[in-house]
């Protein structure tokens, strides 16, 4: 429960810097943020009490392993994560560059 | 002697090697523009001398292309109708291409000029010889895009009409797709022959539906009431030798879509189940009243120009209401009206429209009250016109009598108290119009500076003779083009014209039109009036400049306030002049503003900053939350 | 203000509701799905591999994470085409690392050069993959951009390596398609799970995999360290 | 006991975040984020998910914050209203 309650809080807070907040960089920092709690709770979903990680040495049953799917699926969106934030900053970097400001409703450009 | 011409006598050969004429007219233009004039007057005319030589006899093709994907086959037949159709399609097309060869240039760019023309004749003649729906779209389409094309030609003047054009023009395209696509889901055939047999035994209102739908897209090409808003301003703004093709053969597709659909696909009889009004059906009534209106309405704005073009393009839209009128009746003298109206329309209109041009030419202006006088100076050309002008008013010995003569009577046979005098009130204002370019161009004073003015080349002046010795001809021998007339409309499966070479009989209430009779009576009446005229001479013959100017020569300033065409119907304006304030094209206008205001309202939410976006999302979902709480 | 507020109420609800559908639908701790229950009990046996995360990863969805890598690899051009400069891009550092920093970096970098090739070539036997131990050496290389100012990567070679681990991905793929009939087959023998040299392909895949996420994350990297503000 | 520990964890994550997106100073909001993200991978291994653990380590808390600095230093350190 106090990682769905966590992983909420997380959605949460990270919407809010979207909705709320006019900078650019801190917009992307919100999407990090809601990144993270998407994360964690699709691990928590995944997670199954008692049991030990997907990993079969000897002296682990597969019957005592947690589920390995969620845990693939937050790998990869990790690393998409990732390459879409530098790809985003760069584009601020650019917005920037030629606009000389991080506020977003200041960038006309994004008004079509 | 021409047998070695037979294996060439199908559809395909004709609009492919139009087709592959307009691609050699463009490159050949490249090289030299006498070549490039020569490619295009040899393909147009030869391909039109196929289409005469092909005669109504039935020829099939099936083309199947290997990935056609729903089964679809391309289908090209010629029959009657279609034989008719393209008859007049290629006569008006290739004799305005030779006819345009005459001027030394017409556009800015004559090779696109030469090349879309072989093209436009190419898909008006795929158009009228497609044996199914989508060659018949794809067909309307290039010729769609083709006259869009050559209309912006003209240059920067014409570029709003032609927008207009294309803009309606593609609302009625996008309504032929509805119906095709209707038609095509209930039936899964798109083939005329196939759909003949099939769409009688439909019900009722899908076929309103579809037709209704098929019909807005005819009706936008015929410039039917409610659509005919983009026809002046492209008529008028188009080239001057690519009028007579937009006028003349263009917009008699429109009729021939109505003419094909209703009576060739549909047939009679499912069309009188969807309700009859005094022997016709509904569907049929309504667009002979609005072709009727449109005559009205479109002769009365005619009266009121001084502008030769755009008097020309207004009496187009109002003839092209008495063929709609015809066709609408339905009756074996309506459609023989109507289809004999549309045949003399493109004829008379063509000649116009090719002598405006030659006016225009030689004045340098479209203003009728720039011109006068020049009927002694180019008497081929008034010659040709007026006899034109005869047709365009229904005076007898010229072709436009009698099919005005057959509209009327099948406007009275069945008793249609507001169709007949529409049309007659029409007929009227198309007589008072036509004065007016006959009087201002032709008679009055010559202007100092038209005291050059000649005839132009016999490039120019053949097509126009010839054009004006058909309607002669028709006049006196109303059955040559009545005889194909009754041909098609007994293969539209209506009860065909009784016709013999100089007469037409009408049924029991009306007896016989005899044109010879008419000819006879007509000519002796104006011997008569001939012989009066020199026996009981009074008037005293004055020089073409000094009516009442007390001798002087008129100055061109003077021209501008005393010039006797100004004002011309002036008291006759004043009458209809407050019923024409409020324009069809205001509600077009009002229709547009409106949208663009939704649009802007709706543009509002679009701020652009991506905070709203965030909040819009995030109040959908609350919404849905909320609302799915409470009802579940 | 009043936006901060109503922005507040609005996440309140959506959230609770969030929370409030999950702990109905999903407790916490609850058992496993039916298609992660074939993975866990088959996935030793089928794939060779002892991680089953690697398993699913590399062998189940390995098409999937084809798919992955080429959003990496389209990111990365994205990154270089976004902050592309006519000028070659030039480093300005205008402070110095210290001393401290220097040397260390001069000891730890192939240490973690070295941890993360470790990372990913155990990544069937133990946590890790291809995906950390390629982050792990982009690290190595973002601290040797940071203590040494006029360092620069090798671009034409990064890039040759890049292209080569991500050809190797692909024409394994391929290879399984000629010589078994679908994609991404496993075309080596499994060999006993736990032992490093296991697993079919799954090894080599998740080299490459390294190899190509390490260069093209340093790539991203380099390409914000260079370019002049 | 564990559950303690994911308590203070949890807690200190929400300040963080919360840190994050008040703060005036990106690079401090940066910072906060790190943070967050290394505890989240904490979180993940107390989650039984060592694999994430590792890439949310590398990835969240190292590449994603050098990206988010070198953009910083490219563009500007603190928010204007």
């Amino acid at each position: 429960m106090m990682f769905y309650f966590a992983s909420a809080a997380l959605i949460a807070i990270g919407i809010y810097m979207l909705m709320v907040k006019k900078n650019l960089i801190k917009m992307i920092l919100g999407l990090s943020v809601i990144d993270s709690g998407v994360n964690l709770l699709l691990i928590s979903i995944g997670y199954i009490n008692g049991k030990t990680a997907p990993i079969i040495q000897p002296g682990v049953s597969p019957s005592n392993v947690v589920d390995p799917l969620p845990q693939a699926l937050v790998l990869t969106n990790i690393v998409i994560g990732v390459s879409v934030t530098a790809l985003a900053l760069s584009v601020v970097i650019r917005v920037y560059k030629h606009y000389k400001t991080l506020n977003s409703s200041e960038v006309r450009d994004l008004k079509w | 002697m021409l047998e070695f011409l037979n294996p060439m006598l199908r559809p395909e050969w004709m609009i492919s090697l139009l087709f592959i004429g307009a691609l050699l007219t463009y490159f050949a233009g490249k090289v030299s523009s006498a070549l490039r004039t020569t490619f295009a007057i040899i393909f147009s005319v030869f391909v039109a001398f196929l289409v005469f030589l092909s005669g109504s006899r039935d020829v099939l093709t099936y083309w199947r292309p290997s990935a056609s994907p729903m089964g679809f086959r391309f289908v090209l037949s010629i029959n009657a109708l279609s034989w008719f159709f393209a008859l007049m399609i290629s006569m008006v097309s290739a004799l305005t291409i030779v006819y345009s060869a005459g001027f030394g240039k017409n556009t800015e760019k004559d090779n696109a000029f030469y090349g879309l023309n072989l093209l436009l004749m190419g898909a008006m003649l795929g158009v009228v010889f497609s044996g199914d729906m989508l060659s018949f779209f794809i067909f309307w389409e290039i010729m769609t895009l083709a006259s869009y094309l050559l209309t912006t030609l003209a240059g920067k003047r014409a570029e709003k009409g032609a927008l207009n054009y294309m803009i309606i023009s593609t609302a009625g395209a996008y309504s032929i797709l509805i119906g095709m696509t209707m038609i095509y889901t209930r039936f899964g055939t798109l083939e005329f022959s196939g759909l003949a047999s099939v769409m009688g035994g439909a019900d009722p209102m899908f076929l309103l539906i579809t037709l209704s739908m098929l019909g807005i897209g005819f009706a936008v090409k015929a410039a039917l009431a409610p659509f005919y808003v983009w026809a002046p301003p492209a008529y008028s703004e188009a080239p001057d030798s690519f009028t007579p093709v937009f006028s003349g053969a263009l917009s008699k597709l429109g009729p021939y879509g109505f003419t094909l659909f209703m009576y060739g696909i549909v047939g009679l009889p499912a069309l009188a189940k969807m309700g009859t009004f005094r022997g016709i059906s509904d569907f049929g009534y309504i667009i002979a009243l609005l072709g009727s209106i449109t005559a009205v309405i479109a002769t009365l704005y005619a009266i009121a120009q001084d502008d030769i073009k755009k008097l020309l393009a207004y009496s187009s839209i109002s003839q092209l209401g008495y063929v709609m009128m015809g066709i609408g009746i339905g009756t074996s003298i309506g459609v023989a009206g109507g289809l004999y109206h549309a045949l003399n329309h493109a004829i008379f209109k063509t000649t116009l429209f090719m002598g405006a041009g030659v006016l225009i030419y030689t004045t340098g202006s479209r203003k009728l009250s720039d011109m006068g006088g020049l009927g002694t100076k180019m008497p081929i050309t008034f010659l040709t016109m007026l006899i034109a002008i005869f047709a365009l008013a229904g005076i007898p010995m010229t072709g436009g009598f009698g099919s005005k003569w057959l509209l009327y009577e099948a406007a009275i046979d069945k008793k249609f108290v507001l169709i007949a005098p529409l049309a007659f009130i029409a007929s009227v204002g198309a007589f008072l119009y036509s004065f007016r370019i006959l009087q201002s161009a032709f008679l009055g004073q010559l202007p100092e500076r038209l005291k050059g003015a000649k005839d132009p080349s016999p490039l120019i002046t053949i097509p126009m003779l010839f054009f004006a010795g058909l309607l002669v001809l028709f006049g006196i021998a109303p059955g040559i083009p009545l005889g194909i007339i009754a041909s098609v409309e007994s293969y539209l499966g209506i009860p065909a014209l009784n016709v013999s070479t100089y007469s037409v009989y009408l049924g029991a209430n009306f007896g016989a039109y005899n044109a010879f009779t008419v000819m006879t009576v007509i000519t002796l009446a104006l011997l008569v009036a001939l012989a009066l005229f020199f026996i009981a001479k009074k008037s005293r013959k004055v020089g073409q400049t000094d009516t009442y100017m007390a001798g002087e020569v008129p100055e061109h300033h003077v021209d501008l306030y005393l010039h006797y065409s100004m004002n011309f119907y002036r008291p006759l304006e004043r009458i209809f002049a407050p019923y024409l304030r409020n324009r069809l094209e205001r509600l077009y206008d009002a229709f547009g503003s409106g949208y663009e205001l939704i649009s802007e309202g709706i543009r509002r939410i679009y701020t652009g900053d991506v905070q709203h976006y965030v909040y819009y999302v995030m109040v959908f979902l609350a919404v849905m939350i909320l609302a799915g709480w409470w009802w579940l | 203000m009043i936006k901060r507020l109503v922005s507040i109420i609005i996440l309140a609800v959506v959230i609770t509701s969030l929370f409030m559908v999950l702990s109905e639908t999903a407790p916490f701790g609850d058992d496993e799905t039916v298609v992660s229950h074939r993975y866990i009990y088959k996935g030793v046996d089928e794939t060779g591999s002892a991680n089953l995360v690697t398993a699913v990863v590399l062998n189940y969805r390995g098409f999937d994470t084809l798919g992955e890598v080429t959003v990496l690899f389209v990111a990365a051009t994205g990154v270089g085409a976004a902050l592309y400069t006519r000028k070659h891009p030039v480093r300005k550092n205008k402070v110095e690392a210290s001393l401290i920093v220097k040397t260390g970096s001069k000891l730890l970098f192939p240490m973690m050069l070295l941890f993360g090739a470790y990372i990913f070539v155990h990544g069937h036997l133990t946590p890790g993959g291809g995906f950390q131990g390629g982050a792990v050496i982009a690290t190595a290389f973002v601290f040797k951009y940071i203590s040494d100012t006029r360092y620069s990567i090798d671009h034409v070679g990064f890039t040759k390596m890049e292209s080569a681990s991500g050809m190797i991905f692909a024409g394994l793929g391929i290879m399984g398609l000629l010589l078994g009939g679908y994609f991404l087959l496993n075309i080596l023998p499994n060999g006993t799970p736990g032992e490093l040299i296991s697993a079919g392909i799954l090894p080599i895949i998740y080299i490459a995999i390294g190899i190509k996420v390490g260069a093209e994350l340093t790539g991203i990297i380099d390409r914000m360290m260079g370019v002049e503000a | 006991m564990i559950e303690v520990a994911v308590g203070f964890l949890v807690i200190a994550m929400i300040i963080f975040s919360v840190y994050a997106a008040e703060t005036g100073d990106l690079m401090y909001a940066v910072v906060a984020v790190m943070a967050v993200s290394l505890i989240v991978s904490m979180l993940f291994y107390v989650l039984q998910a060592p694999d994430v653990a590792m890439a949310e380590a590398a990835i969240g808390a190292g590449l994603t914050t050098a990206v988010f600095v070198l953009a910083i230093k490219k563009t500007e350190r603190y928010e204007h209203d």
